[in-house]
């Protein structure tokens, strides 16, 4: 008996994005293999943004000439959606976006094998150059970013999973200033990392055992005819929102998200801050709403725990923050927690649960863009020793240089989500949806919603304060006699705050473009 | 009185349809210049200036198409997008009101982009000069070119950062950057004041677009549509530097001169004239509370500046004090309804001219003296630098109201108006004109007449031929302009569309009794200033003057006034609320954000830095979810 | 039967092995009882019908990751034992009593849920065979993770050389310029070699050149050094004189 | 039998959680985490059998090609850090806090 084995069909076509931005990688790491030292950062550059652009236009043609698909493809491990294509478009503009940051000089460590203050380092930064390997290891990460919400079963999702991590942990420890931060953070974030994601694959075997199967429309059908009550079920659950909710940075989750913000090199940082949590966001709601969509009655009040406690850390420790990317980092934990208002506003009918997915998506674009943006500004901001990070040293910047201060300024209030500012639109959008998941007659949360809101709307008026105080420490304090310098910016790093700056700008002033491409994008909902 | 026609919502194509372009061009201009930065030091003012220049063109050709159309057809919506879904749209408004501040901008805005090539020549950020400047013509027309206040909201904010970045723009200055951060205080006020009218209007009508608050404006009560038009009086007197918030206007000449004339003279500072004269018909009907407090503040203002204008031997506060005064006698015109609103932009017009003209005039004068702005280090000017003396007599006279010239129309018209309403105010008005006689015949004669009284390395001459121009053609329009548009009535009837007219079209008089009486007390000032500074010696420092002269000097004692009725009742007020505070009876406001301050800093305790504490954390988040869960389901 | 005595011999080994590997101070040890757990569980898998496992088991965790950690650990020295006191105030309650609570949950809500008789894999295996079945599902089902987990191991080779290997940046000495380098500092000649007269440990006795005195360069300075500070001098005092100045000389 | 399995990978994997509590040596931290990844290992095996398909045995596959991926980059880091401070105590490593 000899059954022959049908051939695996790929779509070679759907997948072409996320293809194109692995065999780039694989490209770059034979680029570092055989090319000479001194061509290679002229190679990896082009190399990288070329397939990061081919790759968005790859997706923009996917949409325009076919539309997005509705069957999951590659043997139903990959789910190339309408919310999948939309995510990875962000999430490809914002690598390109955060490739040129990283191409900016002094950011990254000449040697990482030298130890910090030795005789070798010194002989190796004079020698110039650096670990150009930065280039294919942050393709690699992208191609996590984009493997990981568009998995259609557990397993492609976990290795999805650590395909974006492992990079990402590595490129945490290549800082070129603060080393002794830099490896920490990568340490901690490794470790941590780690432990959450034995959660995630724990919970994944208890719903493998639940359900017999671990592809995500699996698991649903089978919540739809089993046992809705299972230990199994809600333990595995359990765990695999610990991995998940870790990765955006949920409270109780949360700790490590300030210290490697803080010791990561910024432009990783950057990415980390967008690109990760875009993805990590879009995992979560393909998991909560397509693998576990029959059991919202369940982990609904869970997540409001969650959801509450998440914008109540994040904006109240945000407060007392003296390092600017630590406070970019508590700003980063409370905008997940006001994400997660928007993840739990689903419904019984698809057509309002595209309303609140489109309200996250547009979310999502909007955070993540004003987010690069001001830490690219924050890579500016100089002290003879590398980045000024500590407020006190902002003190008077608007004095310095009142236009960099006026963007950043403007970043902060777009977090802070004032009228007139993108951000405004994506905290509108998300609680709109919100509360009228709450009208909704038979809503399991009713009037809980109501109060999620308001906490939300408190939470937000919190975190104003903290980015006003920036804000009035720029322009009202006076500078500091030996202060920072303001890096003579290159073309790569204006382009990236240009960017940041008119997307958040023209959002702010032009919300519709977008919100309807958002809104088309969730049209379909995930495929089931 | 006639109200104003409907809005018609535009379709057809043409120019109005595309009057977008007004707005983008210098947008893009200053997009262009902001993010190449350094690469485009060689081109960047020609870029400034071509946009400026294309942004008139449109303006003129948009112009030239209004006035193709019948009265009725006068008011073109220009539908853009939409803005916040089921909230606002975003459209332009091209009315008569609307184009002819648009043309004002952009035109003088052209000429002094040009100028500023001449006077900026020697600047390393001179591309950054230029795209602050292109950032401010496309707030401003936005503000102007908007129909509805959203839109209006953001222009006014825009033009004010853009006041900010210019005022500042020599920032290594110390007293720039503090004058840049008391405009950006003071505005706030009253901005603070336009939100909040706003908000009202918001929540009253549900709108904030200019064509449905025509139709609901009238449903609201008596008092509410008082708190608005007070409200939004509040930020024109912010924008405008109208009393109590004029304190900021005299310290913004720090900046450099061309944005002195183009900010702080022709255009932004005008814009609160607007705001009245946009929303009279909805919040200032006339005879209201609200126009009268605009009539009193106007006229009070007026005074205000004048007084202060006789005292400044800085010739740029000189000129400063003199437009605080004359935007009052523009917002007394405003003040007084439909009769008034025509001589109110007329005066806003020509004044633009003749106050750009004697600006860069004076700019002009610094760039021959070393940067000097003391006139009693000046004298005898008028030898060397012959274009620049004729252009700025010619302001002179106009800004005097010289019989025939711009000026000479336009506040007789407002003066006159002002009479036949309110007696009081208008007898005020002629006594400002007195004044104004007299302060900017001091001006004059101590910078081009009399002695030399120069600092020794000094050494005047005439400027560059691309500064001399603009000075040329804006005192042309000093001269015609005034009679033109008043003479016939052709700006009332213009207008009427926008703003409404009276039903009976005021005639010229040039033998009113306020008319002469205007005339005789200017040439008293003129020959009283004639004999002080014309025929006398100029002290070369300033003499110890009498308690008025003090009084002006110290700019009306505004600085201390706002100490004394503001910060100190509000330390004041501070201290009680510690006091209270601190007996734990009050405060709770305090209270809160301290207990958030100490919950944060307790808070921050649990980061303590140890992964293996993190990790703690993680389980027991676990734990703390798994039961949870289990707990949920099984309820 | 044979089942149920298997898992629970391997059962009590294997939480013991656990417990050992959390509770020893050592870090080798710790690694031993890894590693024991880590057979335990393979043999485990081969009693669970899944006999490939075990072998992947066996080869690769114990086989390999196993050895990565031991060789890390010899890098990092192997004497290095924890201290046994905790620094973190209340950290080992606090892990103690998330750790309990959290198994309890598990062993409880595992307790209480109903399984079904074990379906077996004989259905599953099929007419194909175990290992043709496997290859089967990882083949077709799962061929994209599989692809995709080629980025990982890329991930880890060059991650590995990032951190580790550091490129040569100025030219390697060869023999040549060694030798140059020799004749022109001022001893061409090879040092002397130490103590041809010793009476103990010879290596750590200086010389004595053909005029009867102590040449001081043949003894290791590392030697010289180890002998002070372990107070190994020897009896003749000109020897010792010799090798202290060697050790202050190291010292400097 | 299926329980019993479950309980001991639960207990292992508690134990594996518990040992990166306590445990300073960034190594044996590590080692504590691939005690749990092993446990999640056990519970799929298990569950393959239970379940009656393959699956389980193919994700515990991946689970080791990923752990070992995983080792080979965590060994990597915590050399580094080791080379700079000497010490590989994860208590060490505490310069970012608050």
């Amino acid at each position: 008996m000899n059954p022959i084995m049908q051939a695996p069909t790929i779509e070679y076509g759907t997948l072409a994005p996320m293809l194109l931005v692995f065999g780039a990688a694989v490209l770059g790491v034979l680029v570092e293999a055989f090319a000479p030292r001194y061509l290679r950062k002229v190679m990896q550059v082009p190399l990288t943004l070329v397939s990061l652009g081919g790759a968005f236009a790859l997706v923009l043609v996917q949409v325009i000439m076919r539309g997005a698909p509705t069957e999951a493809v590659a043997m139903g491990a990959v789910a190339v959606d309408g919310p999948a294509l939309f995510i990875w478009g962000v999430i490809l503009v914002l690598s390109f976006v955060c490739v040129l940051l990283v191409n900016d000089e002094g950011h990254f460590v000449a040697s990482a094998a030298a130890v910090p203050g030795s005789a070798d380092e010194e002989e190796a930064e004079a020698a110039g150059g650096g670990h150009t390997e930065i280039y294919p290891l942050l393709l690699f990460a992208v191609g996590g970013m984009m493997l990981f919400p568009a998995a259609h079963d557990l397993l492609t999702m976990f290795v999805g999973l650590e395909v974006m991590s492992l990079p990402l942990y590595l490129m945490c420890g290549l800082a070129r200033r603060r080393r002794l931060l830099s490896q920490e953070s990568s340490m901690k974030y490794f470790l941590l990392g780690a432990f959450s994601s034995a959660f995630f694959l724990y919970g994944t075997a208890m719903l493998y055992g639940y359900a017999g199967t671990v592809s995500l429309p699996g698991i649903n059908k089978a919540l739809a005819g089993g046992a809705l009550l299972d230990p199994l079920l809600l333990i595995g659950f359990a765990m695999l929102g610990v991995g998940l909710l870790f990765k955006i940075g949920a409270a109780p989750f949360q700790a490590w998200k300030p210290d490697v913000y803080q010791g990561a090199p910024t432009p990783i940082t950057a990415l980390m801050a967008s690109g990760t949590l875009v993805a990590a966001m879009g995992a979560v709601l393909r998991v909560f709403w397509v693998g576990l969509g029959n059991l919202d009655w369940n982990w609904r009040p869970v997540m409001w725990a969650v959801a509450a406690l998440t914008m109540i850390v994040g904006a109240v420790l945000a407060i007392t923050q003296t390092d600017i990317k630590r406070m970019l980092a508590y700003s980063s934990i409370a905008h997940a927690g006001f994400l997660l208002i928007g993840v739990m506003a689903t419904f019984d009918k698809s057509q309002q649960n595209a309303g609140s997915l489109s309200a996250i998506l547009f979310y999502l674009l909007v955070y993540s863009f004003t987010t690069v943006g001001a830490f690219a500004i924050v890579t500016m901001v100089r002290d003879p020793g590398g980045e000024a990070g500590h407020l006190s040293r902002w003190a008077g910047l608007g004095k310095r240089s009142p236009l960099l201060a006026g963007v950043f300024a403007f970043f902060l209030l777009a977090f802070a989500g004032i009228p007139l500012t993108s951000g405004f639109f994506g905290k509108y959008a998300v609680f709109a949806a919100a509360l009228a998941s709450g009208s909704e007659s038979g809503d399991s949360l009713g009037g809980w919603m109501t109060g999620l809101v308001v906490l939300g709307v408190v939470a937000s008026a919190v975190a104003a304060f903290f980015y006003v105080r920036v804000i009035v420490l720029m322009f009202f304090s006076e500078p500091a006699a030996d202060g920072p310098s303001i890096a003579e910016p290159s073309m790569g790093t204006v382009a990236v705050i240009a960017v940041a700056a008119l997307v958040t700008v023209g959002v702010g002033l032009f919300p519709q473009p977008m919100l309807d491409v958002a809104h088309q994008a969730a049209a379909n909902l995930f495929i089931r | 009185m006639e109200s104003p026609v409907e809005i018609v919502q535009h379709t057809a194509g043409g120019v109005i349809g595309v009057s977008w372009l007004m707005i983008a061009f210098p947008l893009l201009g200053a997009a262009i210049l902001l993010i190449l930065g350094r690469k485009t030091d060689r081109w960047g003012h020609l870029l400034g200036v071509a946009m400026s220049l294309a942004s008139f063109v449109v303006a003129v050709l948009a112009f030239f198409e209004l006035l193709g159309l019948s009265a009725e057809q006068r008011r073109q919506a220009v539908h853009l997008y939409e803005f916040i879904p089921g909230m606002a749209d975003m459209g332009l408004l091209i009315d008569p009101l609307s184009i002819s501040f648009a043309l004002l901008i952009t035109g003088v805005g052209s000429l002094i982009h040009i100028y500023s090539i001449g006077y900026m020549s020697h600047d390393p950020d001179r591309r950054r000069f230029f795209s602050y400047l292109n950032l401010f013509v496309a707030a401003m027309l936005l503000l102007v070119l908007a129909d509805n206040y959203l839109g209006l909201f953001i222009g006014w904010e825009g033009v004010g950062l853009a006041s900010y970045l210019l005022i500042g723009f020599w920032q290594f200055k110390p007293s720039a950057a503090v004058a840049a951060k008391k405009a950006f205080v003071v505005n706030r006020v009253g901005d603070f004041g336009l939100l909040v009218g706003m908000f009202i209007m918001w929540s009253a009508t549900g709108t904030f677009a200019f064509a449905e608050l025509s139709e609901k404006a009238g449903g609201l009560s008596q008092p509410m549509v008082t708190a608005i038009g007070l409200l939004l009086l509040l930020g024109a007197c912010g924008k405008s530097a109208q009393l109590p918030l004029q304190s900021w206007l005299l310290d913004a000449m720090e900046g450099p001169t061309p944005v002195s004339a183009l900010i702080h003279a022709a255009t932004m500072v005008t814009a609160g004239v607007y705001l009245v004269v946009r929303s009279g018909a909805f919040f200032f009907p006339e005879g209201s509370p609200q126009a009268l407090a605009v009539a009193i503040v106007g006229a009070a203002t007026l005074l205000a500046g004048a007084i202060i204008g006789c005292a400044k031997d800085d010739i740029k506060k000189g000129l400063a004090g003199s437009t605080m005064s004359q935007i009052g006698y523009m917002m007394l015109g405003a003040g007084l309804g439909p009769a008034g609103y025509a001589f109110a932009i007329g005066h806003l017009i020509t004044h633009g001219f003749f106050k750009a003209d004697m600006f860069l005039g004076a700019g002009s004068v610094m760039h021959g003296m070393n940067d000097e702005v003391d006139m009693r280090k000046y004298g005898a000017l008028r030898k060397y630098m012959p274009i620049t003396f004729v252009t700025f007599m010619v302001g002179y006279l106009a800004i005097i109201g010289f019989p025939l010239l711009s000026g000479y129309f336009t506040k007789d018209g407002i003066i006159e108006t002002a009479v036949e309403h309110n007696q009081v105010l208008g007898w005020l008005a002629v006594i400002g004109a007195g004044i104004t006689g007299f302060y900017m015949s001091r001006m004059i004669f101590m910078t081009f007449f009399g002695e030399k009284r120069w600092a020794e390395d000094a050494h005047p001459h005439e400027s560059p031929t691309v500064m001399t121009v603009p000075l040329i053609i804006l005192s042309i329009g000093s001269i015609f302009l005034g009679g033109y548009l008043i003479l016939s009535n052709r700006l009332m009837l213009w207008l009427a569309p926008a703003v409404g007219r009276p039903e009976e079209l005021p005639q010229f008089h040039f033998a009113s009794t306020p008319g002469l009486a205007t005339l005789a007390l200017v040439a008293v000032g003129a020959a009283y200033a004639w004999m002080k500074y014309g025929r006398a010696e100029v002290p070369a420092v300033q003499p110890r003057g009498s308690f008025l002269t003090t009084f002006a000097r110290r700019d009306l004692y505004g600085d201390a006034l706002n100490e004394s009725l503001f910060m100190r009742p509000g330390q004041w007020l501070t201290r009680i609320a510690v006091f209270f505070d601190n007996r734990g009876i009050d405060g709770v406001v305090n209270g809160l954000a301290a207990g958030i301050g100490g919950t944060s800093g307790r808070l921050r305790r649990i980061q303590t830095g140890f992964a293996r504490t993190y990790a703690l954390s993680i389980l027991i988040g676990a734990a703390l979810l798994t039961g949870a869960l289990l707990l949920v389901g099984n309820i | 039967m044979g089942e149920t005595i298997t898992f629970w011999v391997l059962a009590v080994v294997s939480a013991g092995a656990a417990l050992g590997m959390v509770f020893n101070r050592k870090a080798v040890y710790s690694a031993l009882m890894l590693g024991t757990v880590m057979l335990c569980l393979a043999v485990m898998y081969a009693v669970q019908d899944a006999p490939f496992l075990a072998a992947v088991q066996i080869i690769v965790y114990t086989g390999a990751v196993m050895m990565l950690f031991l060789f890390v650990l010899m890098l990092v020295g192997v004497d290095s034992s924890d201290s046994l006191v905790e620094t973190l105030k209340g950290q080992r309650f606090w892990a103690a009593i998330a750790a309990i609570g959290f198994a309890v949950l598990i062993i409880v809500a595992v307790g209480n849920a109903v399984f079904a008789p074990q379906a077996g894999l004989e259905a599953a295996v099929g007419p194909a065979g175990y290992i043709r079945s496997l290859a089967l599902l990882l083949f077709t089902k799962y061929v994209f993770a599989f692809e995709i987990t080629s980025a990982l191991l890329i991930t880890a080779a060059l991650g590995a050389m990032v951190l580790a290997h550091r490129e040569r940046l100025t030219e390697k000495a060869t023999q040549k310029d060694l030798s140059r380098a020799r004749f022109l500092g001022d001893r061409p000649s090879p040092l002397p070699g130490p103590g041809t007269y010793a009476r103990n440990n010879a290596i750590d006795m200086p010389a004595l050149l053909p005029d009867g005195s102590v040449a001081e360069d043949s003894v290791n300075r590392y030697i010289a050094r180890y002998d002070v500070e372990q107070g190994h001098l020897p009896e003749d005092p000109r020897l010792a004189e010799a090798i202290q100045h060697k050790a202050e000389e190291d010292s400097k | 039998m299926t329980a019993h399995y479950l309980v001991l990978s639960g207990l292992l994997f508690a134990i594996g959680a518990m040992g990166v509590l306590i445990r300073r040596n960034a190594i044996v931290v590590f080692m504590c985490v691939e005690l749990m990844l092993n446990a999640c290992n056990l519970a799929f095996v298990t569950f393959a059998r239970q379940n009656g398909n393959l699956e389980g045995q193919i994700i515990a596959f991946f689970v080791m090609v990923v752990a070992a991926a995983e080792v080979v980059v965590g060994l990597a880091i915590i050399v580094t850090i080791f080379r700079t401070r000497r010490s590989a105590s994860v208590d060490d490593a505490n310069l970012l806090k608050y």
